[in-house]
């Protein structure tokens, strides 16, 4: 019988130690979402102007933020994301009408969910930024970056092993 | 209406015809003004240019005493209130200059979060009292005279938060509102020579005599100004501006002394004996 | 041409990571992620090269191809947007469905926006990890080709828009050409001269105009706005706002004999042509060479339209009968293939630089107003004249006046010291008077221009290097009593300067319009963030925008002279003709199907499509999409609540294996 | 003639539903047991654990097993059965997807012994005993299993074959189960033995819903008078029938309730709570936040709403505290 099922969860909150148990904990890594017509372009122009920023961010590219079924979301935090970033275009200016407001719907219930599954609502983010705000995707992901390596790795692999641990076989 | 009072150290001394028609004018129009318990020097100019952690801590004392309660300030004189708003928008801007500044406050067992808002009497006056409700207490309108706005330079820059920069029309609006003209005066927010006075006495006279002088040419008769600091420079300067120009003699009165006037108030309540150029051709007909 | 998957189900991949010179190459290191990958499932070859766009590079590609029977086409290189094209084609050379191709954007998104090397080295392989994953589940498909209407719509008369409808319309187009105003000619039709030549703006501008009015292939349509834009590419249809101006256009032949006759004896109401300088009666005609040649009713002013009783002098007038009190705004819809944006610029409001004093002094003006003063056709018959019927003795103009200021335009407005030079010129030549110009730098770059800056210079007339600070009526010598005087510091001469002049010229920038964000919208392209239009890539796609099919001239895109503006409406014109005598548009085939059998019919999907591609199959209960006007967004596609719709491109196995492949270790 | 197929019935952390379901096969349980050798069903048959060691490896043909796993005996039991049986059908919501037991997985294990051995109403336990693992008693050592930290599905702990779907399954689906096990004609591993297709499709309300539900507020089922005929989701009830795999023949919403998903997803979704969400909330009518923040006010508790049977398979599997 297994005795160490106390310590699962940990019961501190999301804190979990880093994947790497050093100390220097791991640098976070988003995963960010951006529409082709304006984020996707800011990004784009965010590199032609030569602008800096944090190397934290994994973009993926999708035509509309309304394509973003909230299951990628929660995917990719199972598979260890830190944070989800997503990028439309500014209500108003979708490239597809109103795809914007499909994801605004959504997601403001999606992260009502995630705020009850536990997931601090520092890591998930939605932001309107259109494609001449270069600038812009480079505040938002210099600013993610820092807030989401302040509240640590989320790391959800780990810590789905972890809490497999209790039982007699871990699979 | 209630708002908290900074008063600096000006409107104790030697602006005190300020308080006096800035405290009888808004008691008139029923503003309740509640000054700031245990205040202290607001930390204008001299302070800042010698250690400015110092004198943002000073000023950070004044706002973190006027955040215990929910309401805005109002500081009268330029001088406090350019740097009342600038240490709210420092500390806003700099958090490491906040987390200094509450290190300090803490040791005097005091906290500022950073949500006072400091306002000017011009401001409260026209944007919350609203001019119909002047208006509607003016019991003896200006009616024939004639005056010049003069803003100085502290009240619109760097921070022009309820005026235009360079062409500032609260004062004027107020003045109409009292049934005065007011003189189209180009100088408004042009430098009186006050701070100049003491170090190079020669340029400082220079300035405060050119604004004098347009003043008179333009067909006012007096100088309606809301700075302490300007208003003593400007009258206390013309026995030297006679001596070394020619002889001015013009009035230099606070606008919420024309105001209180025309409200029906009465010259010594509102301070108007206290100038050096005496103030009677504004008391003409009364 | 298909291979067979290897026997385990996994294609096989062929990898390439461009260095891009050293673009990407100096701050990522091309060779680990080379190697990198080279070590995952199903990639079977992987390479770095210096260019991969070039043609050495995508003819490696194709061989690779070939040789290796590679299924599946990862690139590392560039963003797509630029040449996601071009790795296409290598893999269809090499004998690949194109789509079985994925671009990863390693420069835009990692090398250029990064500073250290490690890390940004690290970001690439878990971006072409993603995209190997990704290709797993990509499929052959094909674009689809659909005709392209042959008609195209110019909005905005300015010279611009001439410019472009003639050249289109002289390749034998028919174009429609739509004006806000009552007359076409833009700003232009207000100039006097043109630097730096000096040729009269009306001389060389009213031909064209008589030329738009008369040409065969042109509908002009003025007085009338576009008030929705729906379709894509190739087939746009357009719904216009015809205002009604009261006169039947066909009927009127612009004898302006209704104008004499109208009950107003004397002209009264501000002349917006004339920048408020003239005036005008209710009923009227902007300029003389007005085209169409048609003459308005401002019903605001109009006797008729405010009491109803009117002696209606300019109806008797009339022996056409053209004058209609009763006509009504109409609404006229269009099928374009493509659309030219010249919806020019707007002046900067000198009221918001109070210190200069426009609207305090009377003797402050606009350039614009001088150049209507200036003007042998404006209120003045071209005297120059101050608001108090002086003639100045000396004229102050500022440059610059929201223009290269962070408290109101940033940006160069580009033709302001030119035509600073030019009023310079006309007023010294038309008045006599001493001419002062203010400036911060003189901007002169273009053909003949420093040479006008020069002969202006030998021409006496003054330059004070420094931004004015004020305009002022404030006197302090007997010369300065009662004229303006500026205050400025002479940055040469090293010291403030006071200056009286009788007459103020504001050297006002170049805005874009004020309904420029309505206007984008309705056009559904971008803005930059001071407003003008977007254009695709500011070098290569200069009148292309994000909407293909939509291109942009002139001042819309940014301050531009005329030559240059005329430039560019040619270009914009020449490539609306490529789309359209291609006949047909490709589209990309990014677009979703529901899978009958899995479809509950539900009809969640239905009211989310903007483009009414899904319908509901009321005999079968299922939901369908129209291929056709499906442009592929894919909101149906997350909103299926029991995942039947799938995406082209973009289908969930594509995003799901690209989420794996960025976190997978 | 050979012996019968060996059948073995198990449960875990049930409610005792899916023992019901299966006697509510009324005399098709007769054709059952004719067809079949019962060798476990501790809700009717007296064999113990030792009586199924004793068995070979896989000499069962199906074991049934209904229940989320929450104890160290059900994680023992379902590994023995898994040991011993060719197939494992993973039988009704709890064993597929932690069902409502997998409700806890919002809360930490103490806090849950706490509430229920200290503080919920009527609890008189001054010592503030707890069962213990070990304890002694006359002697003899006593041992109860232990609660796990988290409720699982059953395929979160062994490898399943089939499932069953459903709160519980109804008798439609498990004879057709046991139809298709019995002639050997099984669909590939892994499957769901109900049709793939949304519970829509088999709505007597479908043709009710609107095209456009343009959805303005959320009711719940206490706050309105519900209309027998009319789509739930036109009428601001969250149905969650469009995200729901059918095969019940709509029962819930015929008998004037909404669906609350016990069939769980399509094959097609991860992740029904999220996939449900990104459906129906793409259809609120407003663009303000403000507005379908209040909107979203009308669902006080998403994840009990959106993952009623399902939270142990949320992508996210619980909450993190």
């Amino acid at each position: 019988m297994n005795k160490n099922s106390e310590s699962v969860p940990s019961g501190k909150g999301e804190s979990l130690p880093s994947r790497h148990g050093g100390p220097m904990p791991a640098e976070p890594k988003i995963v960010a979402f951006f529409c082709n017509w304006c984020t996707y372009t800011a990004a784009d122009l965010a590199g032609v102007s030569r602008l800096k920023y944090a190397p934290n961010v994994r973009v993926i590219r999708v035509m509309c933020s309304g394509r973003v079924d909230p299951q990628f979301v929660l995917d990719a935090f199972a598979r260890g994301a830190d944070g989800v970033l997503l990028g439309g275009c500014h209500p108003g200016d979708c490239h597809y009408a109103e795809g914007n407001y499909k994801t605004l719907r959504r997601m403001r219930m999606l992260a009502r969910m995630l705020k009850d599954m536990g997931i601090h609502d520092g890591r998930f983010r939605l932001e309107w930024i259109s494609g001449a705000e270069g600038d812009k995707v480079k505040a938002v992901v210099n600013d993610m970056t820092a807030k989401v390596r302040a509240l640590g790795p989320l790391n959800m692999p780990d810590r789905f092993k972890e809490w497999d641990k209790e039982m007699v076989h871990a699979r | 209406m209630r708002y908290l009072y900074f008063p600096g150290c000006s409107l104790k001394g030697t602006g005190r015809a300020y308080e006096e028609s800035l405290l009888a004018v808004f008691g008139a129009l029923g503003v309740e003004l509640q000054e700031i318990d245990d205040w202290n020097c607001c930390g204008a100019t001299a302070y800042m240019s010698v250690d400015e952690t110092k004198s943002y801590a000073l000023a950070g004392r004044n706002l973190a005493l006027a955040e215990r309660e929910d309401l805005d300030v109002i500081a009268p004189c330029s001088a406090c209130y350019l740097v009342l708003n600038k240490t709210q928008k420092g500390l806003a801007e700099h958090p490491e200059l906040h987390r200094k500044v509450v290190k300090a406050l803490k040791a005097g067992g005091l906290d500022y979060k950073g949500t006072v808002r400091v306002r000017h009497p011009l401001d409260v006056l026209v944007n919350d009292v609203g001019l119909d409700k002047i208006a509607a207490l003016i019991k003896n309108p200006m009616k024939g005279h004639r005056f010049a706005t003069y803003y100085g330079c502290q009240i619109v820059r760097p921070y022009a938060t309820f005026d235009d920069q360079d062409d500032p029309m609260t004062m004027e609006k107020l003045l109409k509102a009292a049934g005065a003209e007011c003189v189209s005066y180009p100088l408004k927010t042009r430098c009186c020579g006050g701070s100049l006075t003491g170090t190079l006495p020669e340029v400082g006279l220079r300035l405060a005599y050119i604004l004098i002088k347009e003043a008179k040419k333009r067909g006012a008769e007096a100088i309606v100004t809301v700075c302490p600091l300007c208003q003593f420079n400007l009258d206390g300067t013309q026995g030297q501006i006679a001596k070394k120009y020619e002889r001015v003699d013009l009035p230099i009165v606070y606008f919420t002394q024309i105001l209180g006037l025309a409200m029906g108030i009465s010259a010594s309540e509102l301070g108007l004996t206290r100038g050096i150029i005496p103030a009677q051709a504004v008391l003409a007909g009364r | 041409m298909e291979h067979p998957q290897e026997k385990n189900g996994r294609p096989r991949i062929g990898f390439y990571i461009c260095h891009c010179g050293s673009n990407i190459a100096s701050m990522i290191d091309v060779a680990e992620v080379q190697q990198y990958i080279a070590a995952l499932p199903g990639v079977k070859v992987s390479r770095d090269y210096k260019y991969m766009c070039s043609d050495p590079g995508q003819e490696m590609i194709a061989q690779d191809i070939r040789e290796h029977k590679l299924e599946r086409l990862v690139v590392a290189a560039c963003s797509p947007n630029l040449h996601e094209e071009t790795f296409r084609k290598a893999a269809v050379k090499g004998g690949l469905n194109a789509f079985y191709f994925q671009m990863v954007n390693i420069r835009e998104h990692a090398a250029w926006v990064h500073t250290d090397r490690r890390s940004a080295t690290e970001k690439t392989k878990d971006l072409a990890r993603a995209a190997v994953y990704r290709v797993h589940f990509h499929k052959a498909l094909e674009k689809r080709q659909v005709p392209v209407s042959p008609e195209v719509l110019v909005v905005g008369g300015g010279i611009a828009g001439i410019h472009a409808a003639l050249t289109l319309a002289n390749a034998g187009k028919k174009v429609t050409l739509v004006e806000r105003e009552a007359t076409i000619g833009g700003h232009m039709a207000m100039f006097d001269k043109t630097f730096p030549t000096l040729d009269c703006a009306a001389c060389i501008l009213t031909p064209k105009m008589s030329a738009v009015k008369s040409h065969p292939n042109i509908t002009l349509w003025t007085y009338s706005e576009v008030v929705q834009v729906e379709g894509y590419v190739g087939n746009y249809k357009v719904t216009v706002k015809r205002k009604p101006r009261y006169i039947k256009e066909d009927l009127c032949v612009g004898c302006m004999e209704c104008i004499d006759a109208c009950v107003f004896k004397e002209p009264k109401f501000s002349d917006k042509f004339n920048q408020g300088l003239g005036k005008r009666k209710p009923i009227y005609i902007d300029f003389p060479q007005a085209t169409p040649k048609v003459v308005l009713i401002d019903p605001q002013t109009c006797i008729q339209f405010k009491t109803g009783k009117c002696k209606k002098t300019c109806v008797e007038s009339c022996d056409r009968e053209a004058i209609d009190f009763a006509q009504k705004e109409e609404m006229r819809e269009l099928q374009v293939g493509a659309i030219v944006l010249a919806t020019g610029f707007k002046t900067f409001d000198a009221k918001r630089e109070p210190h200069y004093g426009y609207g305090r002094y009377p003797g402050v003006f606009t350039a614009l107003e001088i150049e209507r003063l200036v003007n042998a056709s404006g209120p003045t018959a071209g005297e120059v004249v101050g608001r108090d019927g002086k003639h100045p003795r000396a004229v102050g103009i500022i440059h610059c006046v929201g223009s290269r200021d962070e408290k109101t335009n940033k940006w160069c407005s580009r033709v302001c010291c030119m035509y600073s030079l030019k009023l310079a010129h006309l007023i010294q030549e038309h008045s006599g008077a001493e001419v002062y110009n203010f400036y911060i730098d003189m901007r002169a770059p273009g053909k003949a221009y420093e040479e006008f800056y020069d002969k202006l210079l030998a021409e006496g007339v003054h330059f004070v290097r420094g931004r004015v600070a004020e305009v002022t009526d404030w006197a302090m010598t007997p010369e300065e009593e009662g004229r303006l005087v500026l205050r400025v510091e002479d940055t040469l001469a090293g010291f403030v300067r006071r200056i009286p002049v009788d007459m103020v010229v504001l050297s006002t920038g170049l805005e874009p319009q004020a309904d420029a964000q309505a206007v984008r919208r309705c056009f559904n392209i971008g803005c930059g963030s001071e407003g003008f239009f977007q254009e695709r890539h500011p070098k290569l796609a200069p009148v292309n925008t994000f909407t293909d099919g939509i291109f942009i001239a002139g001042a819309c895109q940014a301050p531009k002279d005329i030559p240059d503006t005329v430039a560019q409406a040619g270009a914009a014109a020449a490539e609306a003709l490529v789309l359209i005598d291609s006949g047909h548009v490709e589209l990309e085939p990014n677009t979703s199907y529901v899978v009958e059998e899995e479809c509950s019919g539900c009809k969640s999907c239905v009211p989310l499509c903007p483009y009414t591609a899904i319908s509901f199959d009321g005999e079968k209960k299922k939901a369908m999409i129209n291929e056709v006007l499906c442009k592929g967004c894919g909101v149906c596609v997350a909103a299926c609540p029991s995942g039947s719709i799938r995406q082209n491109l973009f289908d969930d196995d594509e995003i799901f294996s690209e989420i794996e492949g960025v976190m997978a270790k | 003639m050979p012996d019968k197929p060996k059948v073995a019935f198990y449960w875990c952390a049930s409610c005792g539903g899916c023992e019901e379901a299966v006697v509510d096969l009324a005399e098709d349980i007769l054709k059952v047991v004719e067809a079949v050798d019962i060798v476990l069903w501790p809700v009717a048959m007296d064999f113990k654990k030792t009586d199924v060691e004793a068995r070979s490896d896989k000499s069962i043909v199906a074991a049934f097993i209904n229940g989320a796993i929450r104890t160290s005996e059900q994680e023992e039991w379902v590994r023995l059965l898994r040991r011993k049986s060719q197939v494992v059908v993973s039988f009704g919501a709890c064993a597929n997807s932690g069902g409502i037991p997998a409700l806890a997985n919002q809360f930490k294990k103490e806090d849950i012994l706490k509430f229920v051995y200290e503080d919920a109403p009527g609890i008189d336990n001054p010592k503030k005993t707890r069962p213990q693992l070990e304890s002694q008693d006359e002697g003899r050592t006593l041992t109860l299993p232990e609660l796990r930290a988290m409720v699982r599905s059953l395929d979160q702990v062994i490898d399943v074959d089939y499932y069953l779907p459903g709160c519980p399954p109804t008798p439609k689906i498990i004879m057709a189960a046991v139809g298709a096990l019995l002639s050997g004609k099984l669909p590939t591993r892994g499957a769901v033995l109900s049709p793939d297709v949304a519970l829509c499709e088999e709505c007597p309300r479908k043709d009710s819903k609107p095209a456009d539900l343009a959805l303005t507020e959320f009711k719940r089922p206490h706050q309105v008078q519900i209309d027998p005929e009319k789509c739930l989701l036109a009428q601001g009830l969250i149905c969650m029938g469009p995200a729901t795999r059918g095969g019940c023949e709509a029962l819930c919403p015929a008998g004037n309730m909404a669906c609350t998903g016990c069939f769980g997803p399509t094959s097609r979704v991860k992740d029904q709570g999220a996939k449900f969400v990104s459906s129906v909330f793409s259809n609120i009518v407003s663009k303000e936040e403000k507005e379908i923040d209040s909107v979203l006010d009308g669902i006080p508790d998403p994840i009990g709403t959106f993952y009623r049977y399902g939270l142990s398979k949320c992508l996210l599997r619980r909450k993190l505290n």
